[in-house]
């Protein structure tokens, strides 16, 4: 028999048999068990290795809480550092290996910190490694983190997917041991929708772990009924695997279900876990308690564990860790578990009680005294006992049970406002007043440690929230004892007595720390780093705030308590992304003629989540510029066609449309004529420029606003709080409608030529000037839109139709211009020809520049109010020498005039004080023949002319340069008017 | 969090975007003498309370609506939504 | 007693019985020559360099709980000075050069690692405006580096670079950013002041100032009336709060900026990245946790604490830049209390009041800020005149129209 | 009539159909659009004309499953109103008529994708696609809600296992990549 420490019984399934790997060791283990509980029914109890030491780990617990036992689970892309052997689920074929160690698990090369532990207290770093200063990055630094962490990741994608998801519902419960079952059922049985969420894989809690009987079944039995019931009531969501990791605001919870963990792999497109947020109404927290162990030397060696866990190991898991156990308690509940293991055939060394009226046994020895020391190099093979009368005995043991008594998991009580309050009869914090909205706390978790009093609490806790009249149905008879129990923290002269396994904290580092002064808990937690390993301190603080009450001379609860914070057990940064990975971080927008742009090879480029095209290569071109510069210069000199319908744009309809758009612009609106377009200026209320766009009057009392693509959704926020919020009786509606039209411009000398054959009405330059607009119809009858604007400077159109016809108009309007070898141009070239007529786009628009700073200050207008006005006078936006927008030219025509680099003058000092201005935006003019950019320079407007120095350290460049007017093109703008 | 819209009813929070006390409401006079300290103190000094506070919320993600929500910011707890129209008229803002 | 190497092991070999504590826990004398109010660490820091660098004698730092419990211990621990405006730039490099001898300054090991921090690059005007602020960097004498995607690749292979929805093109870096211990940045300034003959007196509470002939005489406490000739505020966070007692009202608001650790694993990052396209920016501790934040929860809150979409948006920019990091372990997450400010700039300046002073609206940016802060609040309070550096963090930039808006957001505090 | 042929939102000529056991996902191409808003002091006037357009003023959350028209409230005195886009192609300037200077209407045809989703899986894949109470809406109530970042109508129709999702158009491809997505993870 391979698995030489498995008992029988238990709710594993001894029918189906698993194989798995554990450091490259095949064992066996069955259906029903975890990691931890199959490795010890195999013999194995060293598992791990310590934080600091690197002292030989095995359990502590069989649960979440668990410090010592962490593996690295699965392999390749998928493998999974710091996972609990205690929480993962045997399934056929899993691999695991030991972590934080160097050679194999039993020879450790690291282990010899455990030697210099002397050398290595808490806090010793702060201390050190500060001389020569050089060598802390370079020597100390690099060793101490080689020496750091736990597992390690693959450093692979990790090729699951996780889903998010939304929940609804009167009552969440929170733990189905018997107050978790208690409270679902009865709330099931009203009707309320009900969500019952617990952790494990098996519902129950610690009814499957202990003995007592409910009703004269046993308590795992009693839960199964009680699951089968809650299953068939359609009001009732079981969520099994399903850890509630937080309790947020107002009633949402944030929960994830273990979807794929106990799976080889996923099955094909489901999720590996799922991020429910569970909105209730309601809040049942039946958490449970979780066993606290006792200090004393050497109290961390592979076979020591919580006496609760090894009750769970044994009926549950049908396990125990050796074939003789020792325990040591400070309460009645440590008798438990040497009644059960002797029950199940296990040899009782002896029950080490440091109360002298602790109940006796038939069946063992029950010895009044304390556990002061043990033995075994990767095992437990002894403790030493000293007895009360002063003498001492040594039990043989390789396993040892330790309970300190019950801590209430009032964790998820904390993570808003609350602090647990202490009480003295369990010596342990419950749940205080101050709890998350809509929540009670029933059954251990409440301080109710017995069956019963977990049944009771449960029922009436639904029964208040959900307020069910009548009378609670008569609960089952069950066990009822009473708490007995004598705090008891660490045995009197311990000092490698560890507090945090994990982090190695002992009994003397919380001395020192109190002897440096790092007396207030958050100080003795962030010296010692108590309570900071992935275990989050669930069997850890309570013992170093006992001693660091003791030494302070104040109780426990003076002391206070760490503040617990979410999430309840860690958890995967995968599922709290949930799908917005790789490409589907954020959504895709498409323009109209994405397919078509696709069709001819264009170059895509990301602008406010739409994919617009950058330019469209043709063949033979190997660089992007061939491309941006053919397109340049093809627009210019017969027409271009570009998709600018990712420029937001706002119907503002009502009366008082033409008044709303005077507050907002700060140029005037108020007089635009019907069948005009006007370039329009926004100011924050600040006075500094928000963004710019045209307003279109298509009738008296509607306009098309547009915004630049990047801004329309906070302008189109802006505009609803003037009108909402400062202009509330303004009669104006507004509506965002950017994705309603397909929208294209038109641009070049040949762009009315061409837009003639698709129109249905006269745009002659008489019947349709510069700026322009009109509802017309296309094609035979189309509704579009028609605007005569222009940002490349040429003769340019805008054209919209309902963005279904968005397609074929594109193939239309290439179709027609065919003959005049129409060309379609994407943002680059769009950029180039802007910076060529010196238009201020984004990098401009920067958030800090003023009207003034862009050369439109005469646009603010004095005889209306606006946003922004009155702020915009302010003296620091109108100083002497402010930045002026300005067009650079390089003095040599093949020099760079990189974007980002900044204005020197002619001569001086190269540095931040004699900064003068800077570039903003860049581009090589296929139309001048040389690069260009417009920038800031400061009182650049009588600059004009000027030799300077552009400077960019960074990349390595320094031109002479000319500062010139920005527009470099048609700087009168007769094409525009053609 | 969860806000009590008045027409629709319990909404994520997520679905709104924040901007701050409700004070931005109560835009001076830009005539008056003193528009330049008014507009300077309205548009930078806040209470900033720990407790209660008026603040504007707009419905992104929902009716675009903005809200004056009370909320006490050591809690978050909130004890009143209303329309932020409804609020500015009530102050008696006008065309 | 000096912190050494040597003394670790001379205490070692005789049981540890000779550490004292780091500072001592003296009783509030009824006057000071200077109170500081708050004991975090740019209280702190005033503290220590009044006390050693201008020589200022009489000094008490209060504090309401225990030292270092504010925004020092709950922060993302990066330094760094990668700042475009006149205003900033010149403090942070001051604040970078103090954290460079910081250690030896005041015997303390607070693990400063200058293993640089990179701000990746998405878009080309996202690059003219990192080409802009490198250039800034460097002509006030700080050190930047344009990095190509196959340089950052090299350094983090594991960068998704194949299936990015925002592809990566390039970064900047500052090679001597990096991260520091910062609990011990707290406690290495508390001892070092304690050392100068400062005061740190803990659970001690400001209920109060009193005001004499325009003057502010001293503060009210929860353990009674302290006088003072100069009084300095440094409670960043609770700053609207504290001043309200003077009837000031503040350009800020106060908001909740959470941050996350992993579990602790064997190290993957050797320096700082900060995703341009997300929320999102990363780094590993020495002793293994992914320490890493994102963007503010953005509603004004004084609770210590966030809410759940904010960790989402995080851990997705974290998953769109690091998809190997997805089944690493959020180990804990936490909030602090940030002055947000008008125009994401600090203040630290001279009140209406005579001999009340201001230090405040550290936005997210104290920690970095902390030496430097401290050391022109020292200045401020010692010689009645701004630090050289710090002489745009005035109250009436907002009046005058002088702000400092690095993200050029405007008076929208929750958006820089 | 003009010679402009329509494409669908995900592109195509015809509408995209996804038949899985548990769900059809079918793009519905059939709906035009057009938002109605009531001007100041006007909305009872719109309620008249809503009354007598679909036979009752869709209340705050609901939709009125009318035909051919059908119409959901929006906000506070806004409207959308759907319906048949072979006979309503230029329903925008059907409703103006109708309303006159009681309101402001836009034309919102081009604006959405609009995606059936019909099976026994419908109420799963609305748990794991957004935030709206699907379990304990009935029919006809409307919400708008967020799918994938991005803003979205969901109307819970007649048949108890039919939801309709309206969505920005130019991402229909991201919306059908999620709707089909938790369709394989509801499989």
């Amino acid at each position: 028999m391979t698995q030489k420490n498995r008992l029988s019984g238990g709710q594993i399934d001894p029918n189906e048999t698993f194989s798995f790997k554990f450091d490259g060791k095949s064992y066996q283990g069955h259906k029903g068990d975890t990691l931890a509980s199959a490795l010890l029914a195999n013999g194995v109890r060293l598992m791990g290795r310590s934080f600091k030491y690197h002292r030989p780990r095995g359990v502590l617990t069989a649960g979440s809480e668990e410090p010592n036992a962490l593996v690295e689970l699965r392999t390749g892309a998928r493998q999974e550092p710091n996972t609990r052997a205690t929480t993962a689920e045997l399934f056929d074929g899993l691999v695991a290996k030991s972590q934080n160690r160097l050679g194999s698990l039993r020879f450790d090369a690291m282990a010899i910190n455990d030697r210099f532990s002397n050398f290595l207290t808490a806090g010793f770093y702060y201390k050190t490694f500060m001389w020569p200063k050089a060598f802390w990055e370079k020597v100390y630094e690099p060793i101490i983190r080689k020496a750091a962490g736990l597992g390690s990741l693959s450093l692979e994608d990790d090729p699951d997917v996780y889903d998010k998801g939304f929940l609804h519902c009167d009552l969440l419960i929170i733990g189905s041991g018997p107050a978790g079952l208690s409270a679902a059922l009865t709330a099931g049985r009203s009707g309320a929708q009900v969500i019952l969420a617990d952790e494990d894989f098996r519902m129950g809690g610690r009814l499957n772990s202990e003995t007592h009987e409910i009703g004269g079944t046993s308590g795992a039995q009693w839960a199964a009924a009680t699951m089968a019931e809650l299953s068939a009531l359609p009001n009732v969501r079981i969520m099994t695997r399903t850890t509630v990791i937080g309790a947020f605001d107002h009633g949402i919870y944030g929960a994830v279900e273990r979807v794929s963990d106990h799976l080889a792999t996923p099955e094909a497109g489901k999720p590996r876990q799922i991020l429910w947020r569970i909105y209730t109404k309601h809040t049942v927290l039946a958490a449970g308690a979780t066993e606290r162990p006792i200090a004393f030397e050497n109290n961390d060696r592979p076979g020591i564990m919580l006496a609760s866990a090894m009750r769970t190991y044994a009926n549950r898991f049908a396990v125990t860790a050796d074939q003789r156990v020792a325990i040591f308690t400070n309460n009645d509940d440590g008798h438990r578990t040497a009644a059960d293991l002797h029950a199940k055939g296990v040899k009782i060394a002896a029950v080490v009680d440091v109360r002298a009226d602790a109940p006796s046994s038939m069946d063992y020895e029950v010895l009044h005294g304390e556990v002061v020391n043990t033995k075994g190099r990767l095992g437990l093979s002894f403790a030493e006992v000293k007895l009360a009368d002063g003498s001492t005995r040594t039990l043989e043991a390789g396993a040892l049970g330790v309970s300190g008594g019950w801590n209430p998991n009032v964790h998820m009580t904390c993570h808003q406002r609350g602090r647990p309050t202490w009480n003295s009869d369990l010596a342990a914090f419950v749940p205080g007043a101050d709890l998350p909205m809509g929540m009670v706390v029933a059954g251990a978790a409440n301080g109710d440690l017995s069956t019963h009093g977990a049944l009771l609490g449960g029922a009436q806790a639904a029964k208040s929230l959900l307020g069910i009249k009548g009378r609670l149905p008569k609960l089952p008879e069950t066990e009822d004892a009473p708490v007995n129990v004598t705090p008891f923290w660490y045995v009197e002269g311990a000092s490698r007595a560890w507090i945090d396994q994990q982090n190695d904290v002992t009994v003397k580092d919380v001395k020192l720390s109190h002897q440096e002064g790092f007396r207030s808990v958050e100080h003795l937690k962030r010296y010692t780093t108590l309570g900071m390993a992935t275990d989050q301190g669930k069997t850890s603080n309570m013992g170093g705030l006992a001693i660091m009450a003791e030494l302070a001379g104040k109780t426990i609860p003076e002391v206070g308590t760490t503040i617990f914070r979410p999430p309840y057990t860690p958890t995967a940064i995968g599922v709290l992304a949930g799908r917005h990975t790789g490409q589907d971080f954020h959504p895709k927008r498409l323009t109209p003629s994405h397919k078509w742009a696709e069709e001819r090879g264009a170059v895509f480029v990301e602008v406010g989540n739409w994919l617009r095209a950058q330019w469209f290569p043709i063949a033979g071109e190997t660089h992007w510029r061939e491309s941006v510069d053919r397109e340049v210069l093809a627009t210019r000199k017969s027409v271009g066609v570009c998709d600018v319908t990712t420029l937001g744009k706002v119907d503002v309809q009502g009366p008082d449309a033409a008044q709303f758009l005077n507050m907002v612009y700060c140029n005037g609106f108020a007089k635009l004529a019907v069948g005009k377009t006007r370039y329009g200026l926004m100011l924050r209320e600040d006075g500094i420029a928000m963004d710019d766009g045209t307003a279109a009057r298509l009738a008296e009392d509607h306009f098309v606003v547009t915004t630049t693509t990047a801004n329309a959704l906070p302008v189109y926020r802006h505009m609803e709080f003037v009108r909402q919020c400062l202009a509330p009786d303004m009669d104006v509606q507004l509506i965002s409608t950017t994705e309603a039209w397909a929208q294209y411009a038109v641009a070049g000398p040949n762009a009315r030529k061409l837009l003639e054959k698709i129109v249905d009405v006269d745009i002659s330059n008489d019947a349709f000037p510069f700026m322009a607009c009109a509802n017309i119809t296309i094609c035979g009858g189309l509704r579009a839109r028609l605007f005569r604007i222009s940002f490349s400077g040429e003769l340019a159109y805008e054209i919209a139709v309902p963005t279904a016809y968005g397609d074929a108009l594109m193939r239309k309007i290439m179709e027609v211009g065919e003959e005049f070898n129409i060309t379609p141009y994407g943002t680059e070239a769009l950029g180039v020809m802007r910076i060529e007529k010196g238009h201020a786009a984004g990098n401009e628009l920067n958030g800090t520049t003023t009207a003034a700073n862009l050369g439109m200050g005469h646009m603010v207008s004095s005889l209306k109010d606006s946003i922004g006005k009155v702020l915009s006078q302010r003296d620091g936006l109108n100083a002497d020498g402010d930045l002026r927008q300005v067009g650079i030219k390089p003095v040599d025509p093949a020099d760079p005039v990189p974007a980002g680099a900044h204005l020197m003058n002619a001569d001086g000092p190269v540095d931040a004080t004699h900064d003068q201005g800077y570039a903003t935006s860049a581009c090589y003019s296929p139309n001048l023949g040389h690069s260009i950019a417009i920038g800031f320079l400061k009182n650049g407007s009588e600059r004009m002319g000027e030799r300077m120095r552009l400077v960019s350290p960074l990349t390595g460049v320094e031109t002479e340069v000319e500062i010139v007017s920005a527009h470099f093109i048609d700087p009168d703008g007769e094409r525009l008017r053609a | 969090m969860i806000i009590e819209h008045p027409l629709l009813g319990p909404r994520d929070s997520s679905e709104f975007t924040y901007m701050g006390d409700a004070k931005l409401i109560d835009r001076p006079d830009p005539e008056a003498e003193t528009a330049a300290r008014d507009f300077y103190e309205y548009g930078y000094l806040r209470d900033n309370p720990a407790g209660w506070h008026d603040e504007l919320w707009f419905h992104e993600q929902g009716d675009r609506s903005w809200l004056v929500v009370t909320r006490n910011t050591l809690t978050h707890e909130i004890s009143k939504v209303e329309l932020a129209r409804d609020v500015a008229r009530a102050r008696g803002r006008s065309k | 007693m000096r912190y050494s190497g040597l003394q670790v092991i001379k205490q070692a070999l005789t049981g540890h019985k000779g550490w004292k504590p780091a500072w001592r826990d003296p009783e509030p004398k009824p006057n000071y020559d200077i109170i500081i109010i708050g004991g975090g660490g740019h209280g702190l820091a005033t503290a220590y360099y009044l006390a050693k660098e201008f020589g200022q004698k009489r000094i008490a730092v209060l504090e309401k709980g225990w030292i270092g419990g504010g925004n020092v211990g709950r922060n993302t621990t990066i330094i760094r000075s990668n700042y475009l405006l006149d205003g900033n730039e010149p403090f942070y490099e001051f604040s970078l050069k103090l954290w460079e001898g910081l250690e030896q300054d005041f015997n303390y090991n607070a693990m400063i690692s200058q293993r640089g921090i990179l701000n990746l690059i998405h878009s080309d005007a996202q690059r003219d405006a990192f080409i802009r602020r490198g250039n800034a960097m460097l002509l006030n004498g700080a050190d930047a580096e344009m990095l190509t995607t196959e340089q950052i690749k090299a350094r983090y292979p594991y960068l998704n670079t194949e299936d990015a929805r925002f592809p990566i093109k390039g970064g900047l870096a500052q090679h001597r950013g990096g991260t520091v211990r910062h609990d011990a940045v707290a406690w290495g300034y508390a001892r070092g002041a304690d050392k100068l003959g400062v005061d740190i007196i803990q659970n001690c509470e400001v209920t109060g100032f009193r005001q004499e002939n325009g003057r502010c005489v001293g503060v009210e406490t929860s353990r009674g009336y302290i006088g003072a000739g100069k009084i300095g505020c440094a409670v960043a966070g609770s700053s609207s709060r504290l001043m309200s007692k003077v009837d000031m009202r503040l350009p800020m608001e106060s908001h909740v900026l959470q941050a996350f650790v992993s579990e602790g694993l064997k190290p993957v990052m050797p320096g700082v990245v900060t995703f341009g396209a997300g929320h999102f920016y990363c780094s590993q501790s020495d002793k293994g946790g992914l320490v890493f934040g994102g963007d503010l929860d953005g509603y004004n809150s004084y609770a210590q604490r966030g809410n759940l979409p904010v960790v989402e948006d995080v851990c997705e920019g974290g998953m769109a830049i690091f998809p190997a990091f997805g089944r690493a372990r959020l180990l804990r997450m936490w909030g602090g209390i940030m002055d947000m400010s008008m125009d994401g700039s600090p203040i630290i300046d001279r009140t209406p009041i005579d001999g009340l002073y201001f230090n405040g609206g550290w936005c997210y940016g104290g920690f970095k800020a902390t030496p430097a802060s401290g050391f022109c609040f020292a200045h401020l309070l010692a010689r009645d005149e701004p630090h050289p550096t710090a002489t745009a963090y005035r109250f009436n930039r907002f009046e005058t129209g002088h702000m400092i808006d690095e993200k050029g957001m405007g008076n929208q505090p929750n958006l820089h | 009539m003009h010679s402009l042929t329509s494409v669908t939102a995900l592109g195509g000529t015809e509408p995209r159909i996804d038949t899985f056991d548990h769900i059809k996902i079918t793009e519905n191409d059939g709906v035009a659009l057009a938002s109605v808003a009531a001007r100041i002091g006007r909305e009872a006037a719109c309620h008249k004309v809503l009354k007598k357009l679909l036979g009752a003023v869709p209340e705050t959350g609901r939709a009125v499953l009318h035909d051919p028209e059908a119409g959901f409230c929006m906000g506070p005195d806004q409207w959308m109103i759907g319906a048949p886009k072979d006979t309503h192609e230029l329903l925008a300037d059907q409703l103006k008529d109708l309303f006159g200077d009681n309101a402001s209407i836009t034309e919102q045809s081009g604006a959405w994708v609009c995606f059936d989703l019909r099976g026994p899986a419908m109420e799963d894949m609305s748990e794991r696609l957004c935030n709206i109470p699907i379990r304990s809406m009935i029919s006809g109530d409307v919400r708008r809600t967020v799918i994938h970042q991005l803003g979205c109508f969901t109307i819970r129709r007649a048949d108890a296992d039919h939801l309709r999702i309206l969505g920005p158009r130019a991402s229909a491809e991201t919306l059908h990549h999620a709707i089909l997505t938790a369709a394989l993870s509801t499989a």
